[in-house]
C-alpha cells in the first residue's frame, strides 16, 4: 500500500529525518515508536506533505505522493489524525464531518456521517456542538471519525492516546481494533508502548531521524536491548 | 429632532459604506492573517471599473454588477500568485505583508493615474434612485437609503454564508487550523484566494457604490485605509459580526462628531480605537485568541 | 524552612480543575522528580510555581518567602526553570544567550549608556556556565545551529546563569540520544550539592539517575511520594501510571 | 552589530596576505577616507548633493529611531512619525507661540516627547505583533488629527518660520546650506552614536533578547515591559530629533509630518537598509532618498515605480542591503 | 567603521554621476522652475496653469532677448515638505533662475520662506491666502494672481446687495478656505448680510458632506457660500444636489466650485447655479482674444480660469525679463522691483501690483453655465463688479 523510501526532512537548518524507509501493507497495522524528538511525528507529516522541505520517495497505491501538496495526498486516500487532533474549535461536529465528506466527494468508498455516529454514539449526541466544546476524548473520537468518514485507504494516527484517561484509552483501543479488523490499514505513532504493541502487527523504532529497528511486534517485545536503548521500556 | 434623525441616517449610510470596506479587510485579515494595506487600492480599482463600465454601457446597474469583477480577479491573483508563494517561502510576517501591500497601494494609485489621468470622475446617480424618500416626516435621498440597504444585504448574506453553509464551515476550519483542513483534502490555497478576491470585490463594490456620491480619483483609496483598519480593530480582528457593529460605531461616531462636535472629528474615532485597545485589546466583539 | 513549599494549590481552567489541592515540600539540596502520566498536570504545576500562570487558590513558598507576582520576579528570587520546548534567542550565539541570561542578575542590566564589553565579569560568568554544561567549544555558534543534545545542554546552562537556589527542569533529556542523555545526566549530577532540583521527566532512567525522591502526580493530585523502590511497588501508582485493560497489552 | 565584524573580518582576511604594515595602512585608509569624505562633502560636491546629504542624514536619524524598535526590539511601529511631528511642532510652538530660544525649546521638546513616549509606550507595549502596529498607528492618527484641528498648531497650514540654530557666536549663519550641513552632521553623528551605544549596551542586549524570544527573556528574570517602554522612549526621542532637524531644514512643520505614510516610509528605510545593523537605517535612508529623488527626476509617474520598488524590496531583500552585502561576504569566505 | 567605507563608495558614485550634469553650457538658457501639484487632487487645475504658462512663453517664441527659456517642472505633491524638497532641487540641482507656479497656499507659505532665505525669485501663480503677501511677504516673492480678499470681499458685498440676507459659509479648514470665506464674510456682513453658520471640513480628509449639508439645510439661511476645489468641489456639488437643496438652498461659490474641469464628473449639475469668477473666455478684449486663439491652436480647447492664471504668471515673468534685457540681475530682488512696476492688460483685465508684490484684481464676473448647441457648457455673463484691495499686514518694506 504505502512505501516510504529514504525520506529526509528539515526544520530550518536542522536535519530531522535522515533517510527513513518504511512500508505499510494492505490491511496491516504498523506502529512507529521512539522517544520524544526522534522524528515520529515528522515522519507522518512528511508523508502527508505538511513538512515543506522534504526529500525522498513516498509511493501509495503505485502513485508517487512526495511532490504533491497535502490536499492531493488526502484525496489520494490517506486520512491523517494529527497529534493535537486538529479539531476546529469554531466548527460543529456535523460540519467537521461535512467538510471531510465534501473534500472526499470523488471517492467511491466514502461513508456517511451516520457511519461515524454509529461508531461513536457519543458524537451523535453532540452533533450540534462546536469542536471547542468537546472533551478530550470526544475530540479524539471526532478526529478519528472525521478521518474515517472519507473512507480512506490508509489511516495515519499520531499519538491517539495522548492526554486521554486510561478508561478512554481502553475504549479507543477497542475502536481502533475494530477498524483494523475491517481491513483499513493503519500507520500509528504512539508513546503508549502497551497500546502500540496491542494494536500493531509490525513495528518500526525511530531514533534521531533513522529507523533503528524493524520487525514484528513480538520480535520487539523479545528484544530487550532495543527497548532499553530506544524506548526505555 | 428632524436634524438629529437625518444625522442618524447619515451616520448609518456612512457606516454601511465603511462596512463594505471593513468586511473585506476583516475576511482577509481574519482568515489569512494578512494586514492588507492595499485594500484601498481595490476600492479605487472598483470605482474606476465602475466609471468605465457606466460610461460604456450608460447603465449604473451594469457598473454595480461588473465593477467588482476586476478587483476580484486582482485580489485572487495577488493571493494565489504573490502572497501565498511568499508565505510558503517564510515571508509572511505582518511586517512583510503590511509593507508589500503598502507598496501595492501606492503603485496602484500611480498606475491608475498613469492610465486614467488625474481628472475627477463620477457615476451619475441612477435615475431610479435619484429622488427622495419621505421617511418619518423627513425627506432623504433615495440613493443613500440604497447604500444602507446594500450594506445590510451584504452583512446578512455573509453572515449566512459564514455561519450556515459548508463553505463557511470550511473557512472557519481554515482559520482554526489551516494545515488540518488541507489534510482533509481541501485545496485551501484556492479557497483562500477566492476569499481574498471576495474581500477585494467587496471593496470594489464599495468603490462603485460610493462613486455617485464621491469623486473618483487615483488616490481615493489611500486616505480610506486607515479608517477601515480602525473598524477592523474595534470589531475584533477577523470577526465578521464585530466588523458590522464596529462599522456602526465608527460611522456614527464620525457622522455625529462632524455634526455636533466638529472640534474632535479628526480624532474621535482614533481616541475610540485607543480606548478599545486599552480596555479590550481583542476588540469589542473579538473572542480571546480567535486569530493569532 | 524548606527550599520549596506548595500549599493547597489549585488551578482550574474554565470548569476543568487541572491541579486540585496539591501539597509538596522539597527540602534544601534535594533532587526531586515529579512524574505522572500525560495530562497529570505536571506542566501546569511548573507554570504555577514559576508564576507563568496565576493559581486559582493556594500558594507557593520559596525559601520561606511567599512567591507572588510575575515570572521575572520569581525568576530573580532564586527559582530558575528550563523549558521543555527549546526557547532560545535563536539568532544569537551561545555566548550571547548565556551572557544575557547572566546579566539578568547583574546590576548592569538597565545600563544603556555603556557597552556590554565594559562588564567583563558578566561575560566571565557566561563562559563559566558554558563550560559547566560542556558548551565551551561552541560559544560562537548561533543557537539555531546547535545539535539537539547541545540545545538541551544550553537550556540547562541558561537556567543556571541566574545562579538559582532551586532549579526546575522540564524534561531536560527529552528526545536525546543515549549518549547525549548520559552526558547530560553526568553534567547535572556534577552540579553543586546545595542546589535544589525539581525535575519533570518521562524517562525513568533519567529520573532514577538524578533523583533520590520521586513524587507521582495524577489528575492534579499527589498520588505518592517516596524513593524509587517505594514508588515502583506502590499499587496505586502502577494502576494510575500504566492504566489498565487493553492499554497495558 | 555583527555586520561590522563580518566585513572587517573579510577585509582583514584579504589583507592578511600582505605585509602587516600595508594592511594597517589599508585599514587606516578604510577608516579615514570616508570620514574625510563626509567632512569635506560640501566643499567637494555640488550644493544639491549637500542638500541631498542633509535629507539623507535627517531620514537616517528617523530610521535609526525606528530601527531601535523594529530591528532591535522586534516591535513594528507604524506611528513613529507622530514623534517626528512632535519634534517639529515642539520647537515651532516654542519659537512662534512661547517665544523661547532653541536652547530651551529643544531640550524641553525632547523631554516632553520622552514623557509622552513613556505614557504611549506603556499603553502600546501591552500589545504585541499586529496589535502593536495598529495601536501605534492609532496614536499617531490621533496626534495627526489634533495637529489639524488645533489652533495652536495652525491647523492644516502648519507653522512656518521654524528657527535654525543661531551660530553667530561662531561667526556662522546656519541659513547657509553648508553651515547647516555641518550642524545636521554633528547632530546625526551624536544621535546615531547614542543609538549605537544603546544597541551595544546591556540594555540593548535585553532588547535583542525580547526580539528573539520574549518568553525566554521573562524567564531569565527581565521585566520586559519596562525594557520595551525604554526602547520606545529612546526611539521616540530619536524620531523627535529627526523632526527638529526636518523642521529646521524646511523652516516649516505641518500635520503631514505626522502622517502614517511617513511612518511606513520610515519602516521601509529600515527594511531596505537591513534591520539588524546600526548602519542599516543610514544606508536605507540614503537609498530611499536617492531613489525617490532619482525617480521624480526621471518620471512623473514615480509614485507607481516607487510602489513597485517598495514591493520588490520587501519580496526579495529579506535582510536589506546590509544583509545582502553580509551574505555576499559570507559566501565568499 | 567599515560602514563608512561603503557609505563613501555610495557617495562617490553619486558624485561622479552628478559631475557630468555640472558642465556649463555656452549660451545658457534662462531656466524657470515651474512647481505645480501635477499629480493627485489638484492635477487638473495644474494642467490648466501649465498650459496657460506655455502659451505665455510661446507668445514670445520661447525666447527673451535671444535667450532661450527653459521650463523645468517639479511636482510638489500638494505637500509642503515635498514642495520644499522640490524647491531645493530646482534651485540647487537644476540651477533655475527663478521659480514659478505653486497652487496650494500651504506649499506657497513653506517655499516662500525658503525663497526669502535663498534670495531666489518666486513668482506664485495661485496661492491666494492673504498672508502670503501680507504676514509672510518677502522682497523675493510675488503673486501674479490675486488675494482672497481681493476676490471675495466685494463678492460678499455683491450678494448682500442682491437680496441675500443670510448665508452659511462652508469650506475646507485650511488657510485658503479661511482666507476666502473670511473675505466673503467680511464683505457680506459689511453689506448688511448675516452669516448664520460656519462649517469647516478638514481639508482633503472629508469624503461625506451629509452631516455638513444637513446642518446647513437646517440653518434657515438663504444660500450656502462655499469655497472648494477639485475632488472636494465635485463631491460637495453632487451631494448638495442629492439632498435636494439646489432650489431650497443654492450652493453659491466661485469658479473653483463650478470649475469647467469638473464638467466630466458633474454633468448636468453644472448648468444653472450662479457663481463668481475672475475670468470669462468670451470677453471681447484684445488680450483675451489673443490668449483664446493661441490656446485653441495649441491645445484644441478653450482656456478656463486656471489656464488664464497660468498665462498671467508666465506673461508677468516674460514682461519682466524683457525689461531686464533677458538677464537676471545679480541682486535678484531687482527682478521683483521690476515686476512690481509692470502694468499690463491681461485676459482677466488690467494687472497692477501693490507694494507687497501682489497683483490686484480689476474685475469679478458673475456667471452661469448654459449649454451651447453642441451640449458643451458655456459660461454666460450675468453681472460684474470690481475686485477689492488686499488686506494689509506686510511689515517689511521693499
Amino acid at each position: 500500500m504505502l512505501e516510504v523510501k529514504d525520506l529526509h526532512a528539515y526544520y530550518g537548518d536542522s536535519h530531522v529525518l535522515q533517510g527513513v524507509s518504511l512500508e505499510v501493507g494492505a490491511s496491516e497495522c504498523v506502529a512507529l515508536l521512539g522517544r520524544n524528538g526522534a522524528g515520529k511525528s515528522t515522519t507522518l507529516k512528511s508523508i502527508v506533505g505538511l513538512i515543506p522541505s522534504r526529500r525522498g520517495k513516498v509511493v501509495f497505491k503505485n502513485r508517487q505522493l512526495d511532490r504533491l501538496p497535502t490536499h492531493r495526498v488526502a484525496r489520494a486516500g490517506i486520512a491523517y489524525v494529527p497529534e493535537d487532533r486538529g479539531i476546529f474549535p469554531t466548527v460543529t461536529v456535523d460540519e467537521h464531518l461535512g467538510i471531510a465528506l465534501k473534500a472526499a466527494r470523488g471517492r467511491s468508498s466514502r461513508r456517511t456521517a451516520d457511519y461515524v455516529y454509529q461508531l461513536f454514539p457519543r458524537l451523535a449526541e453532540r452533533r450540534r456542538n462546536l469542536g471547542g466544546q468537546l472533551s478530550g476524548g470526544e475530540q479524539q473520537m471526532l478526529a478519528i471519525g472525521r478521518a474515517l468518514v472519507s473512507g480512506p485507504d490508509l489511516l495515519i494516527l499520531d499519538e491517539p492516546s495522548e492526554g486521554l484517561a486510561p478508561v478512554i484509552i481502553d475504549s479507543l483501543a477497542e475502536v481502533l481494533n475494530a477498524i483494523k479488523s475491517e481491513g483499513t490499514p493503519i500507520l500509528l505513532v504512539e508513546q503508549n508502548y502497551h497500546l502500540a504493541t496491542y494494536l500493531a502487527h509490525r513495528v518500526y523504532v525511530l531514533s534521531q531521524g533513522l529507523i533503528r529497528f524493524s520487525g514484528t511486534t513480538s520480535a520487539l517485545i523479545a528484544d530487550e536491548t532495543v527497548r532499553r536503548t530506544y524506548l526505555s521500556v | 429632532m428632524q436634524l438629529f434623525l437625518t444625522q442618524i441616517l447619515n451616520g448609518l449610510q456612512l457606516s454601511m459604506l465603511v462596512f463594505l470596506l471593513a468586511v473585506g479587510l476583516t475576511l482577509i485579515f481574519g482568515l489569512m492573517n494578512i494586514l492588507n494595506l492595499a485594500h484601498g487600492a481595490f476600492f479605487t480599482l472598483g470605482a474606476y471599473c465602475g466609471v468605465a463600465i457606466a460610461a460604456a454601457t450608460g447603465s449604473y446597474w451594469s457598473a454595480l454588477v461588473m465593477g467588482p469583477v476586476l478587483p476580484f480577479v486582482v485580489g485572487f491573483a495577488l493571493q494565489l500568485l504573490v502572497l501565498q508563494p511568499l508565505a510558503e517561502r517564510g515571508r509572511s510576517t505582518h511586517l512583510d505583508l503590511a509593507l508589500l501591500t503598502f507598496g501595492l497601494l501606492f503603485a496602484t494609485a500611480g498606475a491608475v493615474e498613469w492610465l486614467y489621468g488625474s481628472a475627477f470622475h463620477a457615476i451619475p446617480t441612477p435615475a431610479l434612485l435619484s429622488g427622495h424618500v419621505s421617511l418619518l416626516g423627513l425627506s432623504y435621498p433615495a440613493y443613500r437609503l440604497f447604500i444602507i440597504g446594500i450594506g445590510l444585504a451584504v452583512a446578512v448574506g455573509l453572515n449566512f454564508i459564514f455561519d450556515r453553509t459548508l463553505i463557511g464551515a470550511t473557512l472557519r476550519a481554515g482559520v482554526d487550523d489551516r494545515a488540518m483542513v488541507t489534510a482533509l483534502g481541501v485545496n485551501i490555497n484556492v479557497l483562500f484566494a477566492v476569499v481574498f478576491g471576495l474581500g477585494a470585490a467587496l471593496a470594489g463594490l464599495a468603490g462603485v457604490v460610493a462613486a455617485p456620491l464621491m469623486s473618483v480619483y487615483s488616490q481615493m483609496g489611500i486616505a480610506i485605509v486607515v479608517e477601515t483598519f480602525v473598524v477592523v480593530v474595534v470589531g475584533g480582528l477577523g470577526n465578521l459580526k464585530g466588523s458590522f457593529y464596529a462599522s456602526l460605531i465608527v460611522g456614527m461616531t464620525d457622522a455625529m462628531s462632524q455634526a455636533y462636535l466638529p472640534e474632535v472629528e479628526m480624532f474621535a474615532v482614533y481616541a475610540l480605537l485607543i480606548g478599545v485597545m486599552i480596555v479590550r485589546p481583542q476588540g469589542l466583539f473579538g473572542r480571546v485568541g480567535r486569530v493569532a | 524552612m524548606n527550599a520549596l513549599e506548595v500549599k493547597n494549590l489549585r488551578k482550574s481552567f474554565g470548569g476543568l480543575e487541572v491541579i486540585s489541592d496539591l501539597n509538596l515540600v522539597v527540602p534544601f539540596g534535594q533532587r526531586r522528580a515529579v512524574i505522572g502520566p500525560n495530562g497529570a498536570g505536571k506542566t501546569t504545576f511548573f507554570n504555577l510555581i514559576t508564576g507563568w500562570t496565576p493559581p486559582t487558590s493556594g500558594d507557593v513558598w520559596i525559601e520561606g518567602q511567599r512567591a507572588v507576582g510575575r515570572p521575572e520576579k520569581i525568576a530573580r528570587s532564586g527559582l530558575s526553570r528550563s523549558f521543555q520546548r527549546n526557547m532560545f534567542l535563536e539568532d544569537l550565539t551561545v555566548l550571547e544567550n548565556l551572557r544575557i541570561a547572566c546579566q539578568a542578575s547583574h546590576p548592569c542590566r538597565r545600563v544603556f549608556w555603556r557597552s556590554t564589553s565594559a562588564f567583563g565579569e558578566v561575560l566571565e560568568r557566561a563562559r563559566m556556565s558554558a563550560e559547566r554544561m560542556n558548551l565551551a567549544d561552541c560559544l560562537e555558534t548561533k543557537a539555531k545551529h546547535l545539535s539537539y543534545g547541545q540545545r538541551r545542554q544550553l537550556e540547562v546552562a541558561i537556567a543556571l546563569c541566574a545562579e538559582p537556589k532551586i532549579l526546575l527542569m522540564d524534561e531536560p533529556a527529552a528526545g536525546t540520544s543515549p549518549s547525549e542523555r548520559e552526558r547530560l545526566i553526568n553534567l547535572i549530577n556534577e552540579l553543586p550539592k546545595d542546589l535544589t532540583i525539581l525535575l519533570v521527566e518521562h524517562d525513568m532512567d533519567v529520573v532514577f539517575a538524578i533523583c533520590e525522591v520521586i513524587t507521582v502526580l495524577s489528575y492534579g493530585k499527589v498520588l505518592a511520594t517516596g524513593t524509587r523502590e517505594q514508588i515502583q511497588q506502590d499499587p496505586v501508582v502502577i494502576e494510575a501510571y500504566l492504566g489498565c485493560g487493553h492499554a497495558r497489552g | 552589530m555583527s555586520t561590522e565584524a563580518t566585513i572587517v573580518g573579510a577585509v582583514s582576511e584579504r589583507a592578511a596576505a600582505d605585509p602587516v604594515k600595508q594592511s594597517q595602512r589599508v585599514a587606516r585608509a578604510v577608516i579615514v577616507a570616508p570620514v574625510l569624505m563626509v567632512l569635506a562633502l560640501p566643499w567637494i560636491s555640488t550644493p544639491y548633493l549637500t542638500i541631498l546629504a542633509i535629507e539623507i542624514m535627517i531620514a537616517g536619524v528617523f530610521a535609526s529611531g525606528i530601527n531601535l524598535l523594529v530591528g532591535t526590539t522586534g516591535l513594528v511601529s507604524l506611528g513613529q512619525a507622530m514623534f517626528l511631528g512632535l519634534g517639529g511642532y515642539g520647537i515651532g510652538i516654542g519659537a512662534s507661540v512661547l517665544g523661547l530660544p532653541l536652547w530651551i525649546s529643544v531640550p524641553a521638546t525632547l523631554a516632553l516627547i520622552g514623557v509622552l513616549a513613556v505614557g504611549i509606550g506603556a499603553v502600546c507595549t501591552r500589545t504585541r505583533g499586529v496589535e502593536f502596529l495598529l495601536i501605534t498607528l492609532a496614536f499617531s492618527q490621533l496626534f495627526y488629527g489634533a495637529a489639524i484641528k488645533l489652533r495652536l498648531t495652525n491647523g492644516s497650514d502648519g507653522m512656518s518660520g521654524i528657527p535654525r540654530p543661531d551660530l553667530s557666536f561662531l561667526g556662522l549663519n546656519s541659513d547657509n546650506p553648508m553651515v547647516f550641513y555641518y550642524y545636521v552632521l554633528a547632530v546625526t553623528v551624536l544621535a546615531v552614536a547614542v543609538v549605537w551605544r544603546v544597541v551595544e549596551s546591556p540594555f540593548g542586549s535585553v532588547l535583542a533578547a525580547i526580539r528573539e524570544n520574549e518568553r525566554r527573556a521573562v524567564a531569565m528574570g527581565y521585566s520586559v515591559d519596562r525594557y520595551k517602554i525604554g526602547a520606545f522612549v529612546l526611539a521616540s526621542i530619536a524620531c523627535g530629533v529627526a523632526g527638529i532637524l526636518q523642521a529646521q531644514y524646511t523652516y516649516f512643520i505641518n500635520p503631514d509630518s505626522m502622517s502614517w505614510q511617513l511612518s511606513g516610509e520610515g519602516v521601509l528605510m529600515v527594511i531596505i537598509g537591513g534591520a539588524t545593523a546600526v548602519t542599516g537605517p543610514l544606508i536605507g535612508a540614503a537609498v530611499f532618498v536617492l531613489v525617490k529623488q532619482g525617480l521624480s527626476v526621471l518620471t512623473t509617474e514615480y509614485m507607481m515605480f516607487f510602489g513597485i520598488f517598495f514591493m520588490l524590496v520587501v519580496a526579495f531583500f529579506r535582510g536589506g542591503i546590509v544583509g545582502a552585502v553580509q551574505s555576499l561576504f559570507e559566501k565568499k569566505s | 567603521m567599515a560602514y563608512m567605507s561603503r557609505l563613501s563608495a555610495a557617495l562617490a558614485v553619486v558624485v561622479v554621476a552628478s559631475a557630468s550634469s555640472i558642465c556649463a553650457e555656452e549660451i545658457a538658457p534662462l531656466k524657470i522652475g515651474l512647481m505645480l501639484p501635477y499629480k493627485g487632487v489638484y492635477a487638473v487645475p495644474s494642467e490648466g496653469i501649465d498650459r496657460g504658462f506655455q502659451v505665455a512663453i510661446a507668445e514670445y517664441g520661447g525666447k527673451v532677448a535671444g535667450r532661450r527659456i527653459e521650463i523645468i517642472r517639479a511636482d510638489d505633491e500638494l505637500t509642503p515638505n515635498v514642495g520644499v524638497q522640490q524647491f531645493n532641487r530646482l534651485v540647487q540641482l537644476e540651477k533655475v533662475d527663478l521659480v514659478a507656479g505653486v497652487v496650494s497656499s500651504s506649499v506657497g507659505i513653506a517655499v516662500s520662506g525658503l525663497a526669502d532665505k535663498a534670495q531666489m525669485p518666486l513668482v506664485l501663480a495661485n496661492t491666494f491666502a492673504d498672508e502670503i503677501t501680507a504676514k509672510f511677504c518677502s522682497p523675493y516673492v510675488a503673486r501674479t494672481s490675486f488675494s482672497a480678499n481681493g476676490f471675495l470681499y466685494n463678492s460678499g458685498k455683491y450678494w448682500a446687495s442682491h437680496g441675500i440676507r443670510t448665508a452659511v459659509i462652508m469650506g475646507p479648514d485650511y488657510s485658503a478656505g479661511h482666507s476666502f470665506l473670511g473675505a466673503f464674510k467680511r464683505g457680506f456682513e459689511d453689506g448688511g448680510g448675516k452669516v448664520v453658520q460656519e462649517i469647516w471640513t478638514p481639508f482633503q480628509k472629508t469624503k461625506d458632506w451629509a452631516a455638513a449639508l444637513t446642518q446647513a439645510s437646517n440653518s434657515g439661511a438663504q444660500i450656502i457660500y462655499s469655497f472648494y476645489a477639485g475632488a472636494e468641489a465635485v463631491q460637495v456639488v453632487k451631494q448638495h444636489a442629492d439632498f435636494g437643496l439646489r432650489d431650497k438652498l443654492p450652493l453659491v461659490g466661485d469658479h473653483w466650485v463650478y470649475d469647467k474641469l469638473n464638467w466630466g464628473a458633474l454633468g448636468e449639475l453644472m448648468v444653472g447655479p450662479k457663481f463668481v469668477t475672475t475670468y470669462l473666455p468670451t470677453v471681447k478684449t484684445e488680450a483675451n482674444e489673443k490668449l483664446v486663439a493661441r490656446y485653441r491652436q495649441m491645445f484644441k480647447q478653450d482656456p478656463e480660469v486656471n489656464a488664464e492664471l497660468g498665462y498671467d504668471n508666465g506673461k508677468a515673468i516674460m514682461l519682466t525679463l524683457e525689461k531686464l534685457g533677458g538677464r537676471m540681475p545679480a541682486d535678484k530682488s531687482q527682478f521683483m522691483t521690476t515686476m512690481r512696476g509692470l502694468v499690463f492688460d491681461a485676459p482677466r483685465g488690467k494687472i497692477r501690483f501693490n507694494a507687497s508684490n501682489s497683483a490686484l484684481l480689476e474685475k469679478v464676473y458673475v456667471v452661469q453655465f448654459a449649454k451651447d448647441a453642441a451640449g458643451e457648457p458655456v459660461p454666460q455673463y450675468v453681472d460684474e463688479f470690481a475686485g477689492a484691495d488686499d488686506l494689509p499686514g506686510c511689515t517689511k518694506s521693499f
